[in-house]
C-alpha cells in the first residue's frame, strides 16, 4: 500500500500523460470519451485517496521529495489534512466536470484546443495543493493559470476572448510576482524555500503585515477579490463550461488555499489588525460581486460574478478566525474557519452545478444571454430542476448547504461582542448587515437568473426548440445537487471531517457534533444556538404534504387552463416579459446609482411617431474606469513619450552616449 | 412529554388563529373609517370558499408554479410553529433559531418571486421584483435586530431568549426600544403592509405582494393567503416573545401556567392587531422608490441599538 | 581529429577562420551551406571536448577556466544550430533573390569569422586581445547587417557602425587605463595585460585610475551588451539584417560583451580601494529592463518587439549580476543562458514566419496557430519562456533573482518586478495577436527546419524542471568566482 | 635627470598643445577650416608620438608616429576635402550648439578629467598621469565635437581627434604590448568610415532628423 502522497502524486502522473496523450490524438475521434472519462478515472481515485485520508488519522502528514525543481532545494510535496481537504474540493470537481465533460465535449468546435490542457489543469491544481516549498508551489502555481489561460483562449476566435485572455494572464502574472515577493521574504536573503524551514523561522511583525498585503493580492486576484476581479468575469465564461465551472467552482478555491495556506500556517500567529482588512476587503467585495451580478444579462457572466460575492464571503469568515486566532479564542476561531471551509466545499458543489446548468442551456439553445431564452423548464425538465435545485443552495435556503455555512458564519459574528479590540466589536456587525445585504441580493439574482431563463415564455425560437441535454452531464448535474442537499440535511458529518484541520492549523476545533441528538448541530453551545437541516426537512415534507392530502381530500379537484389572466392585459408578445434588465430595475435604481452610475434613458416618441420606444440603461464599471483606465493610460502615455527615442539622430544617440559618460564620470569625481 | 403536548397545541393554535388576527385587524380598520366592516371570521369564510373553487390554471403555467402554494405554506407554518407563543419549551425549538426562521421564511418568498415569474406576465414581474429589492433592504436591519437581541440574551435560540427576558430583570434598555421599532417597521415590510405595500389593493401598479400572487386562484390561492396570515401572526407573536415574554409560560409549569399564558397571548395578540390597524388607518402608503429610506432607518435603528449594547455593556 | 596532440582551444580558434577562408573561396548554395554546418559542428564537438580533456595552464594569451567554458559551449553551440536553421533560411532569401549568390558566399565567411572572434575573445587570457576579438566580431556582424543593401539595412548598419565605434574606443580606453594601473605593480609588457596575473595583484592596484578604467569598460563593453541608453543600434541591428543574424546577435554577441564585462567586474571587484562595481550595473540594468519594457508597447516590426525584449533581458541579467550574491549570480548565468536558447529560438520561427508571411509587420501577421500550427505554437511557447512563464527556464532564474533581492533591497525588487510585469504585458499583447485571432495574410505552408527551434525549447524546457547536478554545482562555482 | 625632465617637459608641452587644438576644433565652423585644424592635430600627435619612441626607445612607436602623420595628417584630410567639394556642402555652418556653450563645456570637461587623474597616486609616474589626463580631455573634446558637430564628414573629424587621445594615452603607457596594431586597426576602422561616406554619400541619412523619412524603412509606424 503506498503512502496517501504518493498515491495523489500518481494520479498527477497520470493527468499529465493524459495531456501528452491528447496532443499526439486530439484530432481522433473517440478522443473526447477516451480522455474525459481517463480524466473521471483519475479523479475518481485521487478523490477516494483524499477522502479516506482525511477521514483515516491526517495528523501525520506523509511528504515526498522529487529530485527537480530547484536542484539545492528538490521539490518537496507534503500531504496534510489542509491539503487533502481541498484535494477532495478540486478532485470532485475535476471528476464531475470529466463526467460533464463526457456529453458536452462532443459539441466542441475545437476539441484539439481543448483536450490536451483539460487534464494538465487539472493536475496543476492538484500539485499547487500539494507542493511543501515556494518553489514548486508557485512553479505550479503559474502552470495552473497558463493551462486554464490555455483552455479560456480554446475560442479564441470569438469576439472578446482574445482580450478576456490577455486581462486573464496579466492580472495572474501580477498575483504571482505578489506571491513570489512574498515567498521572498518568508524565505529570507538565505533562501530557505521550503515551508518548513518557513514555518520553522519566527517573522516579525513588519514581515508580517508585508505577507498578508502581498497575499492579498497575489491570492485575492486570482480568488477574484474586488477590486482585483477584473479578469473574472471575462475569463470564466470565456471557457468551455465545464472549464468555467472548474475555474470557478475549484480554481478560485485553491488560491483561497494559497491564502490560507501562507497566512494561517506559515506566517504563525496572525495580528489583529490583519483580521480588519480581510473583512473589510471580504465584506466590499461580497456586496460589490453580487451587486455586478445583478446588473448582468450574460448568464455566465452573472455566475463569475457571483463567483466573486461567494469569495467575499469565504475571506469574511477568514478574517473572522484571524480575529479570533489573534486573541487566543481558538474554539471561535475553529468555528469561523470551519465556516469558511464549508462555505468553500458548498460553493464548489452548486457553483459547479450552476456553470454546469448554464453549459446546458448553452448546448440546447446556443444562447448565453438570458434575453433571449425563457419557458426552458417545459423543454428542459431536468435541467431545469437541478438547476432550481443549485439556485436555493446558492440562495442560502434552508435545508441546502449554502444555508449551512452562512449560518456558521453569522454564529462566529454573533460571538464577536466577547473580543476585546473595539475597532472590531463595531466593526463585525456592520459587515454582518453587509453580509445579510449580500445574501438578500444573492437570492434576488438567482430569482432573476432561474426567473428569467426557466420560466415565463421562450423569448427566441432556439429558446422555443430546445431539447433537454445528454445523459452524462445529467447524471453530473444530479451528482452535485444530491451533494448539495446531502451536505445541507447532514452537516454534522462535514464539520467533524473537518476538525483534523483546524486542530491542525489553529490549535482548536469546534465541539463534536456527532453526539448531538437528531444529528443536529451547535457550534457553541446548543443553548445558545442549534439547527438541524435534517429535520427542517422533514418537517417541511411533512407539512407540504399533510396541506396536500388534505386540499385534495377536503377540496375540489377541478383545474381548468386558460389564458394568463394579468389583470386582463394580455401580453401578446413574450418580449413583454420582464427581463433581466427589467427585473433588476428597482434594484439598480435603489442600489446601482451609488455603485454604478446606473442611469435610464427612456427615448419616447412623440405622438403620431410609430418608432417603439426605447430604454438605453447606462453602467459604469467604477473599478475598471477609475483603477485599470487610468493605469492603462499612463502606461500609454509614457510608451509614447520614451518612443520617441526610437526614432533619434545618430548624433542625439552621440549624445546620449556622451551625457551617460559625462554623467558617470562626475558621480565617480564626487563619489570616490 | 409536556413539550410534545405544547409543540402540538402551539402548531394548531398558530393554524386557527392566524385568520382570525388577519379579520381582526380588517375590522377594526374598517371601523376606525366608520365602515360596518365584514365580520372578523370572513378570512375563514373566503378560505373556504376558495378552497371550493375550481382552478384556472394559466396556459403555459409550469409545475414550479402549482408546488409553490404548498412550499410556502409549508415553510411558513413551520417557522411559525417555532416560535414560542404561549409557552416556551417547545419540542423541536433547538431545530431552528431565529436565525434559520428568517431564512425560511426567505425560502418561502424565493419560490413565491420564483411563480410570479412564471407565467410571464408583466405584473408577475413587477411584484417579484419588487419583493426581492424589499427582502434585500429589509434583510440586513433584521440581522442587526437578532444581533442586538443576542448581544442581551447571549442566544439566538428563542426560547432561551423568550426565557431569559421574562425571568431575569433586563431593565428598560434603549437600545431594545430601538430593535423594537426596527422590528416592527420590517415586520410591516416583510407582511406587506401600510405603508410598504397595500394587502386591500388589486390593479394598482404600486401593489407589490398581491401582483406577484395574482395568476394565482382556487385553492393555490387559498393555501397563499394562509401563508399570508400565517406570516403576519408570527411576526407579531415574535414580537410578543421577545419583547414582552410577559407571562409567557415557562418549561414544566403546570397546565395552569399554559392556561394563563395563553390567555395572556391572545390579549397581546388583540392588542397588537389593534395597534397595527391604527398605525395603518393612521399612515399613507408610500411610493415604492421612498422604501430605502423607510428601511435604511430600520437598519440605522438596528445598528445603533447594537452599538449601544456595546457602550452599556462595557462598564 | 586524430592528430596525436588535439589541442581543443586550437581548434575552437582554427576550425571557424580556416573554414571562413574555405567558404569565401568556395562558389555554391548547397555545398557551402553543408560545410558551414559541419564546421560549426566540429567546433561545437572540440569544445565540448574542453570538458573531458584536462585543461591546458593559462598562458599569456590562453585561458580556460569555469567561467568561460559555460560561455564556449554556448556559443558554439547556439552557432552550430543557428547554422541549420540559417541553411533552410538562406535557400528561401536566395529564392526570392534578396541574397545574391556572391554576398551568400561573404555571408558564409563573415558567419565563421564571428564565430572565430567570439570564441577568441571567451578564451583570450590578454584584455588587450580580448578588446580585439570583441572588436572582430563587431565588424563582421556589422557588414552582416547591412548584407541585404537596402535602404533600412544600410541604415542600421551604419548606425550600428558609428555608435559601435565609439564603444569600441572607449573599451579601448579603459584598457589602456588598466594597463596603467597594472604597471606599478607587475612591471612593463605582456603581464601587465594578462588577465591572470591581473586578478593576482588586483588588491593593489591603484584605485583611482581602476574606477575610470571602469567606467569606460562599462560604457565601451556596454554599448555592445545593449544596456540603454547605449542601445540604439541593438533594435535595428536586429530588424533589418538577415533573421540568422537577428539570432546569433542576441543569442551571442551579446553574451560575448556582457562576457568581457564580468571579467572587469571581478577585477574591480577584487581590489577592495576601488568604488564597488555593483551599484553602477545595477542602476544600467533596472534602467534598461524598464525603459525597454516601455518600449515594447509601441512596436510594430516584429523583430525588433524581440530585440527590445532582448534589452530587457540584458537588464536583467546585469542587475542580478550586479546584485552579486551567490543565489544571484546564479540566476544571473542561468538567465544568460536560458535567454540565449530561447531568443534564438524565437528568432527562428520568426524568421520563418516573415518569410512565409512576407512581412515583419506585426499587424499583418494573425491566428498563427490555425495557419502554421508547428511555428505558431513554438513561437507561443518560446514567448511564454521569454516572459518568465513556468515550467521554463527563465521562470527559475526570475524566481530566484526577484525573490533573492526582495529579501535585500525590497524596492529595487518593486522595480524590477514593475518592469518584468510591464514587458509581460506587452509582450502577451503582441502574442495574443500574432498567435490567436482570425487569420491573415499567406497561409502558404512552410519549407521551414524545426529541428533547432524544437530543441531549443526543449532544453529551456528541461532545464525549467530539471536541473542536472553537475550543472549545477558547476554554476555555483562560477557564481562564488563571480562574488 | 636633466634630460628627464627635459622629454618631460617636452612631451607635457605636445600633450598639453594636443588639447589646445582641440579646443580649435570646437571652435571652428567651416568644414575647411575645421579639417586643416584636424591636420595639424594629427600632425603634433605624430609628433608627440615620436617624441615617446625616442624617449621610451620604442622603435616600433615610430610605425604609429608614422601612420599617424601619413594617414591621419595626409591622406584622409585631403579625402575629406574632396568629399566635401562633392556634397557641395562646404559652405554650410554646422554647429548644432552654438559655438560658447561648446566652449564653455569643453572647459568644464578638461576640468573633470584633471579631477579624475589627479587622483591617482603619484607612484604611477608623473608623465603618465598628466599624460593620461590630456588624453583623457582630447577623448572627451573628441567626443564633444561628434555630439555638437550636425554634419558626417566633421563627426568623423571629431572621432578621429577622439582616436587621437587614445593613441596617446597609449603610447603614453610605458612598454604597452599591441600599441601598432590597435593605431593600424583604428586607421583601418576609419577608412571604412570615410569610404562609408563617401560610398552611400551619407550626408542627410547620417543625421537626417527626418524621422518621417526613416518610418517607412524601419517598419516602425508612429
Amino acid at each position: 500500500m503506498m503512502s496517501a502522497v504518493v498515491l495523489q502524486m500518481t494520479c498527477v502522473a497520470g493527468l499529465l500523460g493524459l495531456a501528452v496523450l491528447a496532443i499526439a490524438m486530439s484530432r481522433t475521434e473517440i478522443a473526447t470519451s477516451l480522455i474525459y472519462s481517463a480524466t473521471l478515472a483519475v479523479s475518481a481515485i485521487a478523490l477516494i485517496g483524499a477522502t479516506r485520508w482525511l477521514l483515516g488519522n491526517p495528523a501525520n502528514a506523509t511528504t515526498l521529495t522529487l529530485p527537480i525543481g530547484l536542484p539545492w532545494l528538490g521539490a518537496h510535496f507534503r500531504l496534510d489534512a489542509l491539503s487533502s481537504f481541498f484535494l477532495i474540493v478540486v478532485n470532485l470537481g475535476g471528476a464531475a466536470a470529466s463526467l460533464f465533460g463526457l456529453g458536452y465535449g462532443h459539441h466542441e468546435s475545437a476539441p484539439h484546443r481543448v483536450l490536451p490542457f483539460f487534464p494538465a489543469f487539472l493536475a496543476g491544481m492538484n500539485l499547487v495543493v500539494l507542493a511543501d516549498d515556494a518553489f514548486s508551489f508557485l512553479l505550479c502555481w503559474e502552470f495552473m493559470s497558463l493551462t486554464s489561460w490555455a483552455l479560456v483562449m480554446a475560442h479564441h476566435r470569438e469576439p472578446g476572448n482574445a482580450r478576456a485572455g490577455f486581462v486573464y494572464l496579466v492580472m495572474a502574472s501580477f498575483g504571482t510576482l505578489a506571491l513570489l515577493l512574498a515567498f521572498g521574504l518568508l524565505a529570507g536573503p538565505a533562501g530557505d524555500y521550503g515551508f518548513a524551514a518557513i514555518r520553522a523561522a519566527s517573522h516579525t511583525p513588519y514581515v508580517a503585515a508585508l505577507v498578508l498585503i502581498l497575499m492579498l493580492l497575489g491570492a485575492g486576484s486570482k480568488a477574484g477579490l474586488v477590486p482585483l476581479h477584473v479578469w473574472l468575469p471575462l475569463a470564466h465564461p470565456a471557457a468551455p463550461s465545464h472549464v468555467s465551472a472548474l475555474m470557478s467552482g475549484v480554481m478560485t478555491k485553491v488560491a483561497i488555499y494559497g491564502f490560507i495556506r501562507v497566512v494561517f500556517d506559515l506566517l504563525g500567529p496572525p495580528i489583529w489588525p490583519a483580521s480588519v482588512i480581510v473583512l473589510f476587503l471580504g465584506s466590499i467585495t461580497a456586496v460589490m460581486g453580487i451587486l455586478y451580478a445583478m446588473m448582468e444579462t450574460d448568464l455566465k457572466r452573472l455566475l463569475a460574478y457571483s463567483t466573486i460575492e461567494n469569495i467575499g464571503v469565504i475571506f469574511v469568515a477568514l478574517g473572522l478566525a484571524l480575529a479570533f486566532q489573534a486573541n487566543g479564542q481558538q474554539l471561535l476561531a475553529a468555528l469561523a474557519f470551519t465556516a469558511a471551509l464549508f462555505h468553500v466545499f458548498n460553493h464548489s458543489l452548486f457553483k459547479s452545478l450552476l456553470f454546469f446548468g448554464a453549459g446546458a442551456v448553452l448546448t440546447a439553445t446556443g444562447a448565453r444571454d438570458m434575453d433571449k431564452l425563457g419557458g426552458l423548464i417545459h423543454r428542459m425538465p431536468f435541467t431545469s430542476f437541478v438547476v432550481l435545485v443549485g439556485c436555493v443552495a446558492i440562495s442560502a435556503l434552508p435545508p441546502f448547504n449554502g444555508f449551512v455555512s452562512e449560518w456558521l458564519i453569522f454564529q462566529a459574528m454573533l460571538q464577536s461582542p466577547d473580543l476585546p479590540q473595539w475597532a472590531l466589536k463595531i466593526m463585525v456587525p456592520a459587515v454582518g448587515a453587509m453580509l445579510a445585504l449580500a445574501a438578500a441580493l444573492v437570492a434576488a439574482c438567482f430569482v432573476k437568473a432561474y426567473g428569467v431563463t426557466f420560466l415565463g415564455r421562450p423569448r427566441s425560437l432556439a429558446a422555443e426548440t430546445a431539447i433537454e441535454v445528454d445523459r452524462f452531464s445529467l447524471s453530473a448535474m444530479f451528482i452535485l445537487a444530491t451533494l448539495c442537499l446531502l451536505a445541507g440535511i447532514l452537516p454534522g458529518l462535514v464539520i467533524d471531517a473537518l476538525s483534523p484541520i483546524t486542530i491542525d492549523i489553529l490549535g482548536g476545533r469546534m465541539p463534536i457534533q456527532a453526539n448531538e441528538a437528531w444529528l443536529s448541530i451547535a457550534p457553541i453551545a446548543e443553548g445558545r444556538s442549534s439547527y438541524n437541516g435534517l429535520l427542517v426537512m422533514v418537517f417541511i415534507t411533512v407539512s407540504a404534504s399533510l396541506a396536500v392530502y388534505f386540499i385534495h381530500r377536503f377540496a375540489s379537484h377541478a383545474l381548468r387552463r386558460g389564458p394568463a389572466w394579468g389583470c386582463g392585459f394580455s401580453d401578446s408578445v413574450p418580449a413583454a416579459q420582464y427581463s433581466s434588465a427589467s427585473f433588476a430595475q428597482p434594484i439598480r435604481r435603489v442600489f446601482g446609482t451609488l455603485a454604478f452610475y446606473a442611469r435610464d434613458h427612456v427615448d419616447m416618441p412623440p405622438p403620431g411617431d410609430i418608432r417603439p420606444a426605447r430604454l438605453r440603461i447606462e453602467l459604469h464599471d467604477p473599478i475598471w474606469e477609475r483603477l485599470y483606465e487610468p493605469i492603462a493610460g499612463a502606461i500609454g502615455r509614457s510608451s509614447e513619450r520614451l518612443n520617441r527615442l526610437q526614432f533619434l539622430t545618430i548624433r542625439r544617440y552621440l549624445s546620449l552616449v556622451f551625457a551617460t559618460l559625462v554623467t558617470l564620470l562626475l558621480v565617480l569625481a564626487i563619489w570616490s | 412529554m409536556s413539550d410534545i403536548f405544547v409543540q402540538g397545541t402551539q402548531m394548531l393554535l398558530v393554524l386557527l388563529l392566524a385568520p382570525l388576527l388577519t379579520g381582526f385587524v380588517r375590522k377594526v380598520k374598517a371601523r376606525l373609517v366608520r365602515r360596518q366592516g365584514a365580520s372578523v371570521l370572513q378570512p375563514y369564510r373566503d378560505l373556504l370558499r376558495l378552497l371550493r373553487k375550481e382552478v384556472v390554471l394559466a396556459d403555459n403555467a409550469s409545475w414550479l408554479f402549482r408546488v409553490t402554494p404548498y412550499i410556502t405554506f409549508a415553510a411558513i407554518w413551520v417557522a411559525a410553529a417555532l416560535v414560542p407563543t404561549f409557552a416556551t419549551g417547545l419540542l423541536f425549538n433547538w431545530t431552528a433559531d431565529l436565525i434559520a426562521i428568517v431564512a425560511l421564511l426567505g425560502s418561502a418568498r424565493f419560490f413565491l418571486a420564483l411563480a410570479g415569474m412564471d407565467v410571464g406576465t408583466s405584473f408577475g414581474g413587477i411584484g417579484s421584483s419588487r419583493e426581492v429589492m424589499i427582502a434585500a433592504l429589509a434583510e440586513p436591519a433584521m440581522l442587526l435586530i437578532v444581533f442586538c437581541m443576542a448581544l442581551v440574551a447571549g442566544s439566538t435560540q428563542l426560547s432561551t431568549v423568550a426565557n431569559f427576558l421574562g425571568s431575569s430583570y433586563v431593565g428598560l434598555r434603549v437600545s431594545l426600544g430601538m430593535a423594537l421599532v426596527a422590528l416592527f417597521m420590517v415586520a410591516l415590510a416583510e407582511n406587506g403592509r401600510i405603508p410598504v405595500d397595500n394587502p386591500a389593493t388589486h390593479l394598482e401598479l404600486t401593489m407589490v405582494h398581491e401582483a406577484m400572487v395574482l395568476e394565482y386562484s382556487g385553492r393555490h390561492l387559498a393555501m397563499i393567503e394562509f401563508g399570508a396570515f400565517l406570516k403576519l401572526l408570527l411576526y407579531i407573536s415574535l414580537i410578543a416573545c421577545v419583547f414582552l415574554p410577559w407571562k409567557i409560560a415557562l418549561v414544566g409549569t403546570g397546565p395552569l401556567a399554559y392556561a394563563v399564558g395563553a390567555g395572556v397571548y391572545v390579549v397581546k395578540l388583540t392588542a397588537a392587531g389593534f395597534f397595527l390597524a391604527l398605525f395603518e388607518t393612521a399612515t399613507a402608503k408610500m411610493r415604492v422608490f421612498r422604501y430605502p429610506q423607510f428601511l435604511g432607518a430600520a437598519l440605522m435603528l438596528g445598528l445603533l441599538g447594537t452599538l449601544l449594547l456595546f457602550v452599556s455593556r462595557s462598564f | 581529429m586524430s592528430m596525436p596532440a588535439f589541442n581543443p582551444v586550437t581548434a575552437v580558434l582554427l576550425i571557424p577562420i580556416c573554414s571562413a577562408a574555405l567558404l569565401a573561396a568556395l562558389p555554391g548554395y548547397r555545398m557551402t551551406a553543408r560545410l558551414n554546418v559541419v564546421a560549426s559542428l566540429a567546433t561545437f564537438l572540440s569544445a565540448l571536448s574542453l570538458f573531458v580533456i584536462e585543461r591546458p595552464q593559462p598562458g599569456p594569451y590562453v585561458l580556460i577556466d569555469d567561467l568561460n567554458i559555460v560561455f564556449i559551449v554556448l556559443n558554439t553551440f547556439v552557432g552550430f544550430t543557428t547554422s541549420i536553421f540559417s541553411a533552410s533560411y538562406i535557400a528561401h532569401e536566395l529564392d526570392t533573390g534578396r541574397l545574391t549568390p556572391v554576398y551568400l558566399r561573404f555571408y558564409h565567411a563573415m558567419f565563421q569569422t564571428m564565430m572565430f572572434g567570439m570564441n577568441l575573445a571567451f578564451v583570450s587570457n590578454n584584455i588587450g586581445l580580448m578588446w580585439v576579438a570583441v572588436e572582430i566580431a563587431t565588424l563582421t556582424t556589422v557588414l552582416m547587417v547591412g548584407i541585404y543593401r537596402t535602404h533600412a539595412a544600410l541604415e542600421a548598419a551604419w548606425k550600428y557602425f558609428i555608435l559601435g565605434s565609439v564603444g569600441i574606443a572607449f573599451a579601448l580606453f579603459g584598457t589602456i587605463l588598466v594597463y596603467m594601473a597594472a604597471r606599478p605593480v607587475i612591471g612593463e609588457g605582456q603581464d601587465a595585460m594578462v588577465w591572470t596575473i591581473l586578478i593576482e595583484h588586483a588588491g593593489t592596484f591603484d584605485a583611482p585610475l581602476l574606477n575610470v578604467a571602469f567606467i569606460f569598460l562599462l560604457l565601451g563593453y556596454g554599448t555592445k551588451v545593449g544596456l540603454a541608453p547605449l542601445h540604439a543600434w541593438l533594435p535595428d541591428a536586429h530588424a533589418e539584417g538577415p533573421t540568422p543574424i537577428s539570432a546569433v546577435l542576441s543569442g551571442l554577441l551579446l553574451n560575448v560583451a556582457l562576457y568581457a564585462l564580468l571579467r572587469f567586474k571581478i577585477l574591480l571587484a577584487a581590489n577592495p580601494a576601488a568604488i564597488s562595481p555593483g551599484p553602477l550595473m545595477v542602476t544600467m540594468g533596472l534602467v534598461s529592463l524598464v525603459f525597454a519594457a516601455f518600449m515594447l508597447y509601441r512596436r510594430r516590426d516584429i523583430k525588433r518587439l524581440f530585440a527590445y525584449s532582448s534589452i530587457e533581458h540584458m537588464g536583467i541579467i546585469v542587475f542580478a549580476f550586479g546584485m552579486g550574491g551567490p543565489l544571484a549570480n546564479f540566476a544571473g548565468l542561468l538567465h544568460m543562458v536560458m535567454h540565449s536558447l530561447t531568443k534564438s529560438a524565437i528568432f527562428y520561427a520568426v524568421g520563418h514566419v516573415s518569410q512565409i508571411k512576407g512581412t515583419q509587420r506585426i499587424s499583418r501577421i494573425r491566428g498563427l496557430t490555425v495557419t502554421h500550427p508547428a511555428l505558431g505554437w513554438g513561437l507561443v511557447v518560446g514567448v511564454a519562456a521569454i516572459a518568465g512563464l513556468p515550467p521554463l527556464g527563465i521562470f527559475m532564474s526570475e524566481f530566484l533573482v526577484v525573490s533573492s533581492t526582495f529579501a535585500r533591497q525590497p524596492l529595487l525588487a518593486i522595480v524590477l518586478v514593475f518592469g518584468i510585469l510591464l514587458a509581460f504585458g506587452a509582450l502577451t499583447l503582441r502574442l495574443t495577436s500574432i498567435a490567436f485571432g482570425r487569420p491573415r495574410g499567406s497561409t502558404a505552408a512552410a519549407e521551414a527546419s524545426y529541428v533547432p527551434m524544437f530543441a531549443h525549447l526543449a532544453l529551456v524546457l528541461g532545464a525549467g524542471i530539471y536541473l542536472p547536478a553537475p550543472l549545477v554545482v558547476w554554476f555555483q562555482h562560477v557564481a562564488r568566482l563571480l562574488g | 635627470m636633466q634630460m628627464h625632465s627635459l622629454s618631460f617637459d617636452i612631451s607635457h608641452t605636445l600633450a598639453g598643445s594636443l588639447v589646445l587644438i582641440s579646443f580649435m576644433m570646437l571652435y571652428q565652423d567651416r568644414l575647411y577650416s575645421l579639417l586643416n585644424v584636424f591636420a595639424l592635430h594629427a600632425l603634433v600627435l605624430a609628433l608627440s608620438v615620436a617624441w615617446q619612441a625616442f624617449v621610451q626607445d620604442a622603435p616600433h612607436l615610430y610605425i604609429t608616429a608614422v601612420i599617424a602623420l601619413v594617414f591621419k595628417a595626409i591622406v584622409i584630410p585631403v579625402a575629406l576635402h574632396r568629399i566635401v567639394k562633392q556634397l557641395g556642402i562646404h559652405r554650410d555652418i554646422e554647429t548644432a550648439v552654438g559655438i560658447g556653450p561648446t566652449m564653455l563645456a569643453g572647459m568644464a570637461l578638461v576640468a573633470l578629467s584633471m579631477v579624475l587623474m589627479l587622483r591617482v597616486t603619484a607612484e604611477a609616474d608623473p608623465l603618465a598621469r598628466e599624460d593620461l589626463a590630456f588624453a583623457l580631455s582630447v577623448v572627451l573634446l573628441g567626443l564633444l565635437v561628434m555630439v555638437t558637430r550636425r554634419n558626417a564628414v566633421s563627426q568623423v573629424v571629431g572621432f578621429m581627434s577622439l582616436e587621437n587621445g587614445l593613441v596617446l594615452a597609449a603610447t603614453g603607457a610605458k612598454g604597452m604590448p599591441l600599441v601598432v596594431e590597435i593605431s593600424v586597426a583604428f586607421s583601418i576602422l576609419i577608412a571604412f568610415i570615410v569610404i562609408g561616406i563617401f560610398l552611400f554619400r551619407i550626408r542627410e541619412r547620417f543625421d537626417s532628423v527626418d524621422v518621417s523619412a526613416l518610418d517607412d524603412f524601419r517598419g516602425e509606424q508612429r
